[in-house]
C-alpha cells in the first residue's frame, strides 16, 4: 500500500487517492513514424526489477499527473516530481544514487 | 478431570455467573472466562474432531495458536464457524457447537479414517483415485469433498454491521505485554503519537501469569503503574481486543478490533477494521510455546504447559487433578509450581535434559516434585482423554521404563517468538541456538518507503524472554533501535533449553506415526519424513504435500517442529531449510469486517440524475450504465418490458417522447489552443466549427480503436462543449487532462467536467417543437434553430441551452437545464406535453430508434477492436489533418487491411430477429478445426416501426455485398438467413429530423 | 420557474454527531494560474485574498478554496452566482482562464458535533490530527471523491451531486450512535 | 519408476511407506543440453514433457531459480475453462482443457482435475450481449458452453444472491466441463514424468545471463555455472522482462501483482466456480473446504509478490454482495503473485530476435488453465522452429501489426 507525495499539493497521498499510469517519459510517435518507434512507444515497456520511473495521477486530490521514481523490488520511493519534465531531474537521480550506488540511467 | 478451583482466577469475576450452551448442554461460567476456560471448568475435555482422521481433540492452548477448539458459534444469521474457543470471551446466552463430526462429537463415524490411517499418509490422494477416470469426478471427489471443511456453512445474510477507520501515528506498538507497554511509555514520554494494540482484553501479557518481578516489584504492580502512567499521556492511544493483523508496505498496518463480539446485537458494529499508517512499527508480540512430538501427544488432556498455568492462574480452572509435566526447558517448571501451589498433584516432571540446573527446577525440587531427567514420554495412554503416560529414555527408541497414571499432560518444547508481523513485509529471520528458535534479524528488516527499517521488535518476539530484557528492548525499540538477541547471549534468559524435536530421539516408525505436528490437519512426524524421502525437499513442497501449517492456526504450533523434523530427515541444519512464507492475517479476519460498510444501499455509489426519483415513482425498470442507473423502459401494469419498449418507440416516432439524458457527459474546453487540442483529440476538425453550431465526432485511443463519440458545440471564440457517452464522461475528462498535463503542457487549454451541473431532457418526435412552443420563451423554429445548432434562452422561465440534435432520426431537441431545476423542468415538459401525447421513454427505446437509423452505439458496434473506418465513419475522419490521436495506430498493417469486417445492415428473410452475438458463417474451417466466420451481428432488435427484425453488424467487404444473403449461426444449432442491406432502415434521407 | 432544490432537499440525521445536507450553495470553478488580475478577480468574487496551497479563506457567506495549482473554488450565495461570474469575467477579461458555475453539480453536507472527526476518520484516508487550520482537503470518502474543511464546531463536506444519497448513506452509517471511535477499556 | 495406484499404497502401508521412490531426481546440471527450459513452472515443465513425449527430445534441462512450481503455478486460484471469445484463444485453451481431462492418467499422478462447471455471471444487459456473443463463438469453435437463466444459476449455486438489488443476475455463461485442478500437483506430476524421461530438473538455479554467437543462442549463465544449449525456451511468467533483457530484446509485458485469498475451511456449500466480472470477484470451494477467492490486479510494476490491500477489500465487498453468506467466514490467508500482462492481455508463444531462443509468456492472470495446451504448442514451436496452428496467432510481432487477440471485449477479468 504505497504513499506518494504529490509534488503539486504536497499531500502525502494514500495509494487509494491515486491512479497509476505506468511508464514515464515516453516519447510519442505519431503518423509517419517507423513501426519500431511506434512499437517502442505503444508496447515495448520498461519493466525493470529495480529503479523505475512511472506516472501517477492525484485523482482524488488536486487531479494532477506526476512522476515517481520507485524501486519495483522493494517499493522504496526515491522521489516524485511534476509531469512536465522530459527526463528525471538531477535531484531525483542524486536521491537514487544515494541509495543505489552505481545505478545509471538507461 | 478438569474443573473449577475453589479459589484463584485473576481474570474472572465469580460474582457474575454466565449461562451458555455447548452442543445443547446448558453450562455455567463466569464473567471474564473465555469459552475455553468455561468448557474446561465444566470438564468438557473433548471439544472437536481433527480434519483428516476425525481423531478426538481437546483444548491445547489458551490463545490464538489454538488448533483444536474451534466452534460453530451462534446460530441462524449470527452463525460463525471455526470460532476459536480460547479467544472467545464468554457472554451470557452464548451458544456453541463442536464441528466436523457425524452423528455426534462422542460418536463420529468419520473416525474410520483413523483406523485406515496407514492407507492415508501424506499426499495419498495424488497416488490413487487415478483409475477409472470417471470415478474421480463421480465417486472419489464427492466423498473427499463431503468430508472436507470444518465449520458449518452459514445460510443467511449476516445480521451484524461492520465499519472501518483510518488511524495515523508516529509509532505503532503491537502487543501490550511488558515490552509493548514499555515501548509505548518511552515513546509517549518522548512526545510521540503512539498507538498500542493488544489482541486480548487485558494488558500485561505473560508476565502477570508467570509472576515475574519487574525491577523489584511484582509484575501485576508494574503493569498497573505503567498503564496508569500511559493513561496520563494524551498522545498515547491504547486499543484492546484489537489484533494487529497484517503489516504492509509503507507502514500500512491492518488491525481488527472486536467491538461487539462479546455483546452481540447491542447495535454497535460487530467489528471494526483499522487501516493504520505508522511512521514506525514496534512488534512486541511475545512468543508462543511449542508442543513436543511424542506418541499420543494429541490425546485430549495433553496441553501446552503455559496454557495449563494460564487456566489455573487466570481462570481458576485446573485441566487435571494429576498433571505430568514434560519439557526440554526450565519454563515449564513454572507450571509445576503453579499447580502445586493450587493444591494439585504433579506426579512427575519428565525432562528430556540430562542435567537440570537453574532456580525454577530448584524451586520444584524444594516443593518435593519428582523430576525424571533424560526421560521422555514413550506414549500417552487413553484415547478420548489422558489416563496416563508411559515413560522411556529420551536417548533410546521408546522401550517403556515406567508408567504414570495422570489425567493431564503439560508439555513445553520451548518458545517460538511471534515473528509474523516482522516477516509479512519481507523482514528476514536468523536462527538463535540459545532459544532454539527463529528470531528477527535486525540487519535485514522490512523497508519503509524511504528505505529505512519499518519494523523493530522487542521482548519475547525478539527472543528476549526475561522481563528485564523485555523492558530494555522495549525501551530501545521505541527509539527505533532493534536488539539483536543472538549477540546478547550472556545476559539472555534462555530457559536453558535443550532442543528436542522427536521424543524419544530414536523413536521407531510405529511411534512416529502417532506423533502429531499439526493437530488440526493431522500431519505427523512420519508424514514430513515421507515427504522428504519422496523428494519434496523444499520446505514449501513439504508444506503443500503434507498440508503442514495450512490449518486455521497457520502452523503457530507446528511449523518450527515440522521443519526441524524435515531438517533432520534431510540432515541439513534448520536455518538452511528455512521457514515457509509468513502471510497476513496473523489470525483470521472476518470477511464482513474487510467488506466494511460497503453493503446494501452503500455497496457502491449509485449515481442518480436529478430526475431519478421520478423514474422510481413511475415504476421504471432500470439498467446500470457505469455507476448510473438509467430507466430501460417504463412498463405499464400488465406490460412486458418489450411491449413497453415498443409503445415508447411508436409513441416517440408518432407523437412525442421524453428521455432523461442527464447522464450524457458534458465537458467544457476553453483556451487559445482549445481548437488545436480538440483537433488532436477528435478524428474530425473542431477548430473550424462555427460558433453556435454542433458537430458529431469520434475519439480514438492511440491504438486507433474507437473509444467514444458525441456532439461538440462551439460556444464562443475559444470555448467548446464536448458531449461524451454516459459511461465516458469521467474517462474522457481524465484522458483530456492526461494529454494536456503530460504531453502538450505548453498548450493553453482548460477543461471542466460539468456533466452534473445540468439535467438534460431530450424532447423527441413530430410534436417536439410544439412542446417547446407551448413551454414558451424561445424561438425554436426551423430557421432560427436549424438542425445541428444550439441556442441559450428560457423555456417556461427555466434557464436552458437547447441543442437541435437527433439520435433517433426524429425532430428532436436536447435541453440542458441546471440540475436544481431538472425535476421541475421535466414535470413541466410532461404537463405541457400532455396534449401532444408526451410519454417518457427509456434507454432501450433509444437503442432501437438509433438502430433503425443506422447510428452506431459505443459498446455495441465497438468493442475496443473496431476502428471508425470499419463503421463507415470515414467521413468523420479528417483527411486534411497531419495527426490526431489514433492516426498512427490506424496505419498499422492489420488496421489498414482492406479485408477487415465492415458495418452493414441485415434483414432476416423471414422477418425474425437475429440472435444477439450471432456470427456470419463461411464455408470450411481453420487449421484448428474451428468453423470459419466472415462477420457478426453487433446490434439486433425487433423494430416496432418496421415490425420486423433489423440488425447491424460487421461483414468482410460488407459495403460491397449489399443484397447478398448470408447465414448466421444459432447456439441451439441451425442458422438464420439474412440479406445484407444498408444499416439505415428508417428515413434514409433524414427528412424527419430536418423539418 | 421553480425554486432551485438541493440534491437531497436538506435531509438531516442525528447520530453521535448531526449530519445535515445544506444548499443549494453557489459554487464556481475558476481555473487560472499566475494571472496578474487573479487577486482582483477573487477579491471581487468572494471578498477574500487568493488562498495559499490547500487553504480555504472564508469571509462570511463567501469563501475561496485552493483546489489545485490552477484551480480555485469560489463559494458564494446561490443567488449571487451569475453576478459573481460576471465580476470574474470582467476582472480577467482577455486572460486565459475558465470560470464555470458548478453549484448544481455539487452536494454539500455539514457534520456537526464534538466527535465529527470520528465520522471522517471512518471514510477518508486523511490524518485529521495533522490537518492545518483553514485547510481544504480533497480526498476520497469511501468510494467517491470529496473535499472538506473545518468550520465552526464541525466540518463542511462537498461531493458530486449524483452521489449525494450514497454519501449521506456513508455519513449516516458512520455517525450511528454507539459507534464512536473511543478506545474500549 | 514405481507406478502410483491404490495397490502400491496398500503394499507400502505394510512397510510404513518406506519404499516410495523420489517423485523427481535433483541432479547436478550437466555442461550442456540440447534444450534448456528456463523456469520450472507449469508451462516450462509441460513444454519439456511434450518435447519428450511428442518429439522424443529428452536431453533437456529445466532450470528453476527457486523451487519447482513455486511461481504462479503454485499460487493461483486454479480455474480451468476454455469459453474464450477469440478463435486463437478458444483453440489453445480448449486443447488445454481437453488435455486436463486425461492428465492424471497420462502422468500417473492425480492432479484432481475437477470439471465441476464454471459460470460467468451476466449482471448487466451489456454483459448479457457479450456472453451471448461468446456462446455463439464457442458453438463454432467446438467449445461446449451455454447461456443459462437466473433460475438455473440459482439451482447450480444456491448460495448465490441472484436478486441483486444492485446487480441482479440476468443469466450466465456456463461451461459444464470447466472447473478446477490441484495446482501444485500439476507441476509435480509433470516434474515426475520429465524426471522419469531422464530430463534434469535443476532447482535453486537462477539464469543470470544468456550467451550467444552470431545471433544464435549457445547457453545460459546461471548461479550454478554456465550451461550450454542448442535451443532455449524462456518460460518465466512474471520475470519474462528480466530474462528477455538478458537475451537482448524487450517485450510488450508489464509485471504486476495479482492477489488471492482463502477463507477458513467450511463444510461444502458450493459445487461450481463462479466469476462475477461486473463487480470483479470470483470464488470456488476447494476440496479441503476453504473458499478460494481472487480479484483484480494492481496497476503498477511490482516484483514483490505482495499486492496492495485495497484490492482484497474491493474483491470481498463484491463477493459479500454476491454471496451474502460469506460475511461471517474469515480470511485465513492472502498472498500475491507476479503476473506478466501483455498489450492485449493475451499470451505470447513466439520466436524471438535471438536464434534458437523461444519465449512463452504473457499468460498473465489466466495461464494455469493453459498449462498443458501451452506446453504442447511451445514444444512444437521449439522442436520444429516454426509455430504450429495452436501457436501461430500468438507471435510477438502481432502488436506492431495491430493484430490483437483481445479477450477483454467479452469478459472483464480473465482467470
Ligand atoms: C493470484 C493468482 C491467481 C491466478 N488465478 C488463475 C486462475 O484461476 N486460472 C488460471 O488459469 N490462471 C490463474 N493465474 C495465472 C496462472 O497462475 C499463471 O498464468 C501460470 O501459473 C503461469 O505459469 P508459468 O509456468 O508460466 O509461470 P510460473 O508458474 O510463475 O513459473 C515461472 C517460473 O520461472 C522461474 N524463474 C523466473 N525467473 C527465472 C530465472 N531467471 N531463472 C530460472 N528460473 C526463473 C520462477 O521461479 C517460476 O518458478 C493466477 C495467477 C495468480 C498470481
Ligand atoms: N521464560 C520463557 O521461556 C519465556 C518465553 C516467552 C515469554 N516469556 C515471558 O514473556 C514476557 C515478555 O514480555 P513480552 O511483552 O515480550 O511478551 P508477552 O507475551 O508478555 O506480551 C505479548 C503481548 O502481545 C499480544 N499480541 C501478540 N500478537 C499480537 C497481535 N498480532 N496483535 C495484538 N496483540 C498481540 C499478546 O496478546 C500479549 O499480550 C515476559 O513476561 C517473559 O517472562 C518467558
Ligand atoms: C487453491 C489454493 C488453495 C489454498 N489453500 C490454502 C489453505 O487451505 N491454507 C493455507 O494456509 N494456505 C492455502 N493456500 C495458500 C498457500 O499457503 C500460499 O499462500 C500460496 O500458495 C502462495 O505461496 P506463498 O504464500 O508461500 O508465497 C492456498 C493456495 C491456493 C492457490
Ligand atoms: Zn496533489
Amino acid at each position: 500500500m504505497l504513499t506518494l507525495e504529490c509534488p503539486y499539493c504536497h499531500v502525502s497521498a494514500d495509494e487509494t487517492e491515486l491512479t497509476p499510469g505506468y511508464e514515464a517519459h515516453l516519447n510519442r510517435y505519431g503518423p509517419g513514424s517507423t513501426d519500431d518507434d511506434f512499437e517502442s512507444y505503444m508496447f515495448a515497456r520498461k519493466n525493470p526489477k529495480g529503479v523505475h520511473f512511472e506516472r501517477w495521477r492525484h485523482a482524488y486530490g488536486c487531479g494532477k499527473w506526476f512522476l515517481a521514481a520507485r524501486c519495483t523490488a522493494t517499493l522504496e520511493v526515491f522521489g516524485t516530481y511534476p509531469a512536465q519534465t522530459s527526463g528525471p531531474p538531477p535531484g531525483i537521480i542524486a536521491a537514487i544514487r544515494a541509495r543505489r550506488p552505481g545505478w545509471t540511467l538507461t | 478431570m478438569s474443573t473449577r478451583l475453589s479459589r484463584g482466577g485473576r481474570l474472572i469475576d465469580r460474582t457474575t455467573a454466565q449461562e451458555f450452551t455447548f452442543n445443547g448442554k446448558r453450562l455455567r461460567g463466569f464473567q471474564g472466562d473465555t469459552l475455553a476456560s468455561a468448557l474446561l471448568a465444566n470438564d468438557q475435555m473433548l471439544v472437536g474432531r481433527s480434519f483428516k482422521y476425525h481423531r478426538p481433540r481437546g483444548i491445547v492452548a489458551a490463545g490464538p495458536e489454538e488448533p483444536n477448539a474451534l466452534m460453530n458459534l451462534g446460530t441462524g444469521d449470527r452463525l460463525e464457524p471455526n470460532q476459536r474457543a480460547t479467544t472467545t470471551e464468554l457472554f451470557d446466552g452464548l451458544t456453541a457447537a463442536s464441528q466436523n463430526h457425524w452423528p455426534s462429537l462422542e460418536f463420529d463415524v468419520g473416525v474410520i479414517n483413523n483406523y485406515a490411517a496407514r492407507l492415508l499418509p501424506a499426499g495419498f490422494y495424488y497416488k490413487t483415485f487415478i483409475h477409472p477416470r470417471a470415478a474421480w469426478k463421480h465417486v472419489f471427489e464427492p466423498i473427499i469433498r463431503r468430508s472436507a471443511g470444518l465449520g458449518k456453512a452459514p445460510k443467511l445474510r449476516d445480521a451484524d454491521r461492520y465499519e472501518q477507520a483510518y488511524a495515523f501515528c508516529d509509532l505503532l506498538v503491537v502487543g501490550g505485554g511488558i515490552a509493548g507497554l514499555q515501548a509505548a511509555l518511552t515513546a509517549g514520554r518522548a512526545g510521540q503519537r503512539v498507538l498500542l494494540l493488544e489482541q486480548t482484553p487485558h494488558l500485561g501479557g505473560r508476565a502477570a501469569v508467570d509472576g515475574d518481578l519487574i525491577d523489584g516489584q511484582p509484575a501485576e504492580a508494574w503493569i498497573k503503574a505503567t498503564t496508569d502512567a500511559l493513561a496520563t499521556l494524551d498522545t498515547v492511544t491504547i486499543r484492546v481486543r484489537t489484533t494487529g493483523a497484517g503489516v504492509y508496505d509503507h507502514g500500512y498496518v491492518l488491525a481488527d478490533e472486536r467491538v461487539a463480539d462479546h455483546t452481540p446485537g447491542d447495535g454497535r458494529p460487530k467489528q471494526r477494521l483499522w487501516r493504520i499508517r505508522a511512521a514506525r512499527i514496534v512488534t512486541a508480540t511475545g512468543a508462543i510455546e511449542r508442543p513436543l512430538a511424542f506418541a499420543g501427544n494429541d490425546v485430549p488432556g495433553v496441553m501446552l504447559a503455559a496454557a495449563v498455568r494460564d487456566y489455573v492462574t487466570n481462570y481458576g480452572v485446573s485441566p487435571g487433578d494429576r498433571t505430568v509435566i514434560v519439557t526440554n526447558n526450565d519454563d515449564a517448571y513454572r507450571t509445576a509450581i503453579a499447580l502445586k501451589s493450587a493444591g494439585l498433584e504433579v506426579p512427575v516432571i519428565v525432562d528430556a535434559r540430562t542435567e537440570v540446573t537453574g532456580d525454577l527446577p530448584a524451586q520444584a525440587r524444594a516443593l518435593g516434585i519428582r523430576i525424571a531427567t533424560g526421560t521422555a514420554i514413550a506414549k500417552v495412554q487413553g484415547s478420548r482423554r489422558v489416563t496416563g503416560v508411559a515413560l522411556c529414555l529420551q536417548a533410546g527408541e521408546g522401550a517403556v521404563t515406567d508408567e504414570v497414571a495422570c489425567d493431564a499432560v503439560a508439555m513445553s518444547g520451548g518458545w517460538s517468538p511471534v515473528v509474523h508481523l516482522w516477516s509479512h513485509c519481507g523482514g528476514k529471520l536468523t536462527w538463535d541456538d540459545d532459544i532454539a528458535g527463529f528470531v528477527p534479524d535486525p540487519a535485514r528488516p522490512p523497508v519503509n518507503h524511504d528505505g529505512s527499517a519499518m519494523v523493530t521488535v522487542a521482548g519475547a518476539a525478539a527472543g528476549l524472554f526475561g522481563t528485564a530484557e523485555a523492558r530494555a528492548s522495549g525501551e530501545s525499540a521505541a527509539m527505533g533501535v532493534g536488539t539483536d538477541g543472538t549477540r546478547l547471549a550472556h545476559a539472555k534468559h534462555t530457559g536453558n533449553i535443550h532442543p528436542v524435536w522427536v521424543m524419544p530421539q530414536g523413536a521407531a516408525p510405529r511411534l512416529r506415526t502417532k506423533m502429531w505436528l499439526d493437530y488440526q490437519n493431522d500431519v505427523k512426524v512420519s508424514d514430513v519424513q515421507l515427504a522428504a524421502r519422496e523428494g519434496y525437499e523444499s520446505v514449501e513442497h513439504t508444506k503443500r504435500y503434507t498440508t503442514l501449517g495450512m490449518a486455521t492456526d497457520q502452523g503457530k504450533l507446528s511449523n518450527i517442529n515440522g521443519l526441524a523434523v524435515l531438517a533432520q530427515a534431510l540432515n541439513a541444519d534448520i536455518p538452511a531449510v528455512g521457514t515457509t512464507t509468513f502471510r497476513p492475517p496473523y489470525t483470521p479476519v472476518t470477511i464482513g469486517t474487510l467488506a466494511g460498510e460497503a453493503r446494501g444501499d452503500i455497496f457502491q455509489p449509485l449515481r442518480k440524475t436529478p430526475i431519478h426519483e421520478w423514474h422510481v415513482k413511475s415504476g421504471a425498470y432500470f439498467e446500470p450504465v457505469g455507476l448510473w442507473r438509467r430507466p430501460y423502459c417504463f412498463p405499464r401494469p400488465g406490460e412486458t418490458h418489450q411491449q413497453a419498449v415498443h409503445r415508447e418507440v411508436l409513441n416517440t416516432r408518432s407523437a412525442l417522447g421524453l428521455l432523461d439524458a442527464s447522464t450524457l457527459g458534458k465537458i467544457v474546453v476553453k483556451g487559445p489552443d482549445a481548437g488545436k487540442f480538440l483537433d488532436m483529440l477528435y478524428t474530425g476538425v473542431m477548430s473550424t466549427l462555427p460558433i453556435g453550431k454542433c458537430r458529431y465526432s469520434l475519439m480514438c485511443n492511440e491504438q486507433g480503436f474507437l473509444s467514444d463519440d458525441g456532439v461538440v458545440a462551439r460556444i464562443d471564440e475559444d470555448t467548446w462543449l464536448c458531449h461524451t457517452t454516459s459511461g465516458g464522461a469521467d474517462r474522457i475528462h481524465a484522458w483530456m487532462e492526461d494529454w494536456l498535463q503530460c504531453e502538450w503542457w505548453d498548450w493553453q487549454v482548460y477543461t471542466a467536467n460539468v456533466t452534473e451541473q445540468y439535467a438534460q431532457v431530450a424532447v423527441v418526435g413530430p410534436n417536439a417543437r410544439n412542446l417547446l412552443q407551448a413551454l414558451g420563451g424561445m424561438d425554436v423554429s426551423r430557421d432560427t434553430l436549424p438542425f445541428m445548432q444550439w441556442a441559450d434562452g428560457r423555456l417556461a422561465g427555466y434557464p436552458v441551452r437547447v441543442y437541435r440534435i437527433s439520435f433517433s432520426g426524429e425532430l428532436s431537441y436536447e435541453i440542458a437545464v441546471p440540475a436544481s431545476h431538472g425535476l421541475a423542468f421535466w414535470n413541466a415538459c410532461l404537463e405541457a406535453g400532455k396534449p401532444f401525447g408526451a410519454m417518457p421513454y427509456g434507454t432501450e427505446a433509444l437503442h432501437v430508434m438509433r438502430a433503425e437509423k443506422g447510428f452506431i452505439m459505443i459498446g455495441d458496434e465497438t468493442d475496443g477492436t473496431v476502428i471508425p473506418q470499419d463503421l463507415g465513419l470515414a467521413w468523420a475522419i479528417s483527411k486534411k489533418k497531419m495527426d490526431y490521436l489514433g492516426k498512427r495506430g490506424q496505419e498499422r498493417s492489420h488496421l489498414a487491411n482492406p479485408d477487415r469486417w465492415q458495418l452493414v445492415g441485415f434483414e432476416t428473410l423471414d422477418g425474425s430477429v437475429i440472435p444477439d452475438g450471432a456470427y456470419v458463417l463461411e464455408d470450411g474451417s481453420n487449421a484448428n478445426g474451428q468453423r470459419n466466420v466472415q462477420g457478426r451481428v453487433t446490434s439486433t432488435y425487433p423494430s416496432p416501426t418496421l415490425s420486423r427484425g433489423i440488425a447491424m453488424g460487421l461483414l468482410r467487404h460488407g459495403p460491397d455485398r449489399i443484397g447478398e444473403v448470408v447465414s448466421f449461426n444459432m447456439v441451439g444449432g441451425g442458422t438464420v438467413q439474412a440479406r445484407v442491406t444498408s444499416p439505415v432502415f428508417y428515413d434514409k434521407d433524414g427528412e424527419k429530423q430536418n423539418v | 420557474m421553480s425554486e432551485p432544490v438541493s440534491a437531497l432537499g436538506g435531509v438531516v440525521f442525528d447520530g453521535f454527531v448531526k449530519i445535515r445536507e445544506i444548499g443549494p450553495v453557489g459554487m464556481i470553478a475558476l481555473r487560472a494560474k499566475g494571472l496578474p488580475g487573479l487577486d482582483k478577480a477573487i477579491k471581487a468574487a468572494t471578498g477574500t485574498k487568493v488562498p495559499a496551497m490547500r487553504k480555504i479563506v472564508i469571509s462570511g457567506d463567501r469563501a475561496c478554496g485552493w483546489m489545485s495549482p490552477d484551480e480555485y473554488l469560489l463559494v458564494v450565495p446561490y443567488a449571487e452566482v451569475a453576478k459573481t461570474l460576471a465580476a470574474v469575467d470582467k476582472a480577467l477579461k482577455g486572460a486565459h482562464y475558465l470560470a464555470v458555475d458548478v453549484s448544481d453539480a455539487r452536494a454539500v453536507f455539514r457534520i456537526e458535533g464534538v466527535r465529527s472527526e470520528d465520522v471522517l476518520a471512518k471514510l477518508c484516508p486523511v490524518d485529521l490530527a495533522r490537518l492545518e487550520p483553514g485547510e481544504l482537503r480533497r480526498t476520497r470518502a469511501a468510494q467517491v471523491a470529496a473535499a472538506f474543511w473545518k468550520e465552526h464546531d464541525g466540518y463542511t463536506l462537498v461531493c458530486f451531486r449524483s452521489v449525494a444519497s450514497y454519501v449521506m448513506g456513508l455519513l449516516t452509517h458512520s455517525a450511528k450512535a454507539g459507534s464512536e471511535l473511543s478506545p474500549q477499556d | 519408476m514405481k507406478r502410483y495406484s491404490v495397490f502400491a499404497i496398500a503394499r507400502e502401508a505394510m512397510r510404513q511407506h518406506m519404499g516410495w521412490d523420489r517423485a523427481w531426481a535433483s541432479p547436478a546440471p550437466k555442461a550442456s543440453y540440447d534444450v534448456v527450459i528456463v523456469g520450472a513452472g507449469g508451462h516450462g515443465l509441460a513444454t519439456a514433457y511434450y518435447l519428450g513425449r511428442n518429439f522424443g527430445i529428452t536431453n533437456v534441462a529445466i532450470l528453476e531459480k527457486g523451487w519447482l512450481g513455486g511461481g504462479n503455478t503454485g499460487r493461483n486460484t486454479t480455474i480451468i475453462r476454455s469459453n474464450y471469445l477469440q478463435d486463437p484463444s478458444a483453440a489453445i485453451y480448449e486443447k488445454s482443457r481437453s488435455l486436463y481431462e486425461t492428465l492424471s492418467q497420462d502422468l500417473n499422478y492425480n492432479m484432481m482435475f475437477s470439471p465441476r462447471g464454471v459460470m460467468m455471471l451476466a449482471q448487466t444487459h451489456h454483459e448479457v450481449r457479450g456472453y451471448l456473443r461468446t456462446a455463439h463463438a464457442n458453438a463454432l469453435q467446438g467449445v461446449t458452453t451455454e447461456f443459462i437463466t437466473p433460475q438455473r444459476v440459482k439451482e447450480l449455486c444456491p448460495i448465490l444472491n441472484i436478486d441483486g438489488p444492485r446487480y441482479p443476475v440476468l443469466g450466465a455463461l456456463w461451461q459444464a466441463r470447466g472447473g478446477t485442478g490441484r495446482h501444485d500437483a500439476v507441476a509435480w506430476g509433470y516434474a515426475r514424468a520429465c524426471s522419469d524421461m531422464g530430463m534434469h530438473i535443476v532447482q535453486q538455479c537462477e539464469v543470470t545471463g544468456v550467451r550467444s554467437e552470431a545471433g544464435q543462442v549457445t547457453g545460459v549463465e546461471t548461479t550454478r555455472g554456465h550451461i550450454g544449449c542448442k535451443k532455449m525456451g524462456i518460460v518465466v511468467a512474471g520475470h519474462s522482462g528480466q530474462v528477455a533483457e538478458m537475451a537482448g530484446f524487450r517485450l510488450p509485458v508489464e509485471a504486476v501483482a495479482l492477489q488471492a485469498l482463502v477463507s477458513e475451511p467450511i463444510k461444502p456449500c458450493m459445487d461450481v466456480v463462479v466469476m462475477a466480472n461486473t463487480v470483479h470477484g470470483y470464488m470456488s470451494q476447494s476440496d479441503k473446504g476453504e473458499m478460494v477467492i481472487g480479484g483484480g490486479t494492481d496497476g503498477f510494476n511490482n516484483y514483490t509478490q505482495r499486492g496492495s490491500f485495497h484490492h482484497i477489500e474491493e474483491t470481498l465487498r463484491a463477493l459479500v454482495e454476491t454471496f451474502p453468506m460469506i460475511s461471517r467466514l474469515k480470511m485465513l490467508r492472502q498472498w500475491g503473485g507476479i503476473v506478466d500482462m501483455t498489450g492485449d492481455r493475451s499470451p505470447i508463444i513466439s520466436k524471438t530476435p535471438l536464434g534458437g531462443c523461444f519465449i512463452n509468456c504473457g499468460w498473465g492472470t489466466g495461464g494455469f488453465k493453459a498449462i498443458p495446451g501451452s506446453g504442447w504448442a511451445m514444444a512444437e514451436l521449439m522442436a520444429k522452429g516454426e509455430p504450429g496452428p495452436l501457436a501461430a496467432a500468438f507471435g510477438m510481432e502481432r502488436f506492431r501489426e495491430g493484430r490483437f487477440i483481445d479477450e477483454s471485449v467479452a469478459a472483464g477479468v480473465a482467470h
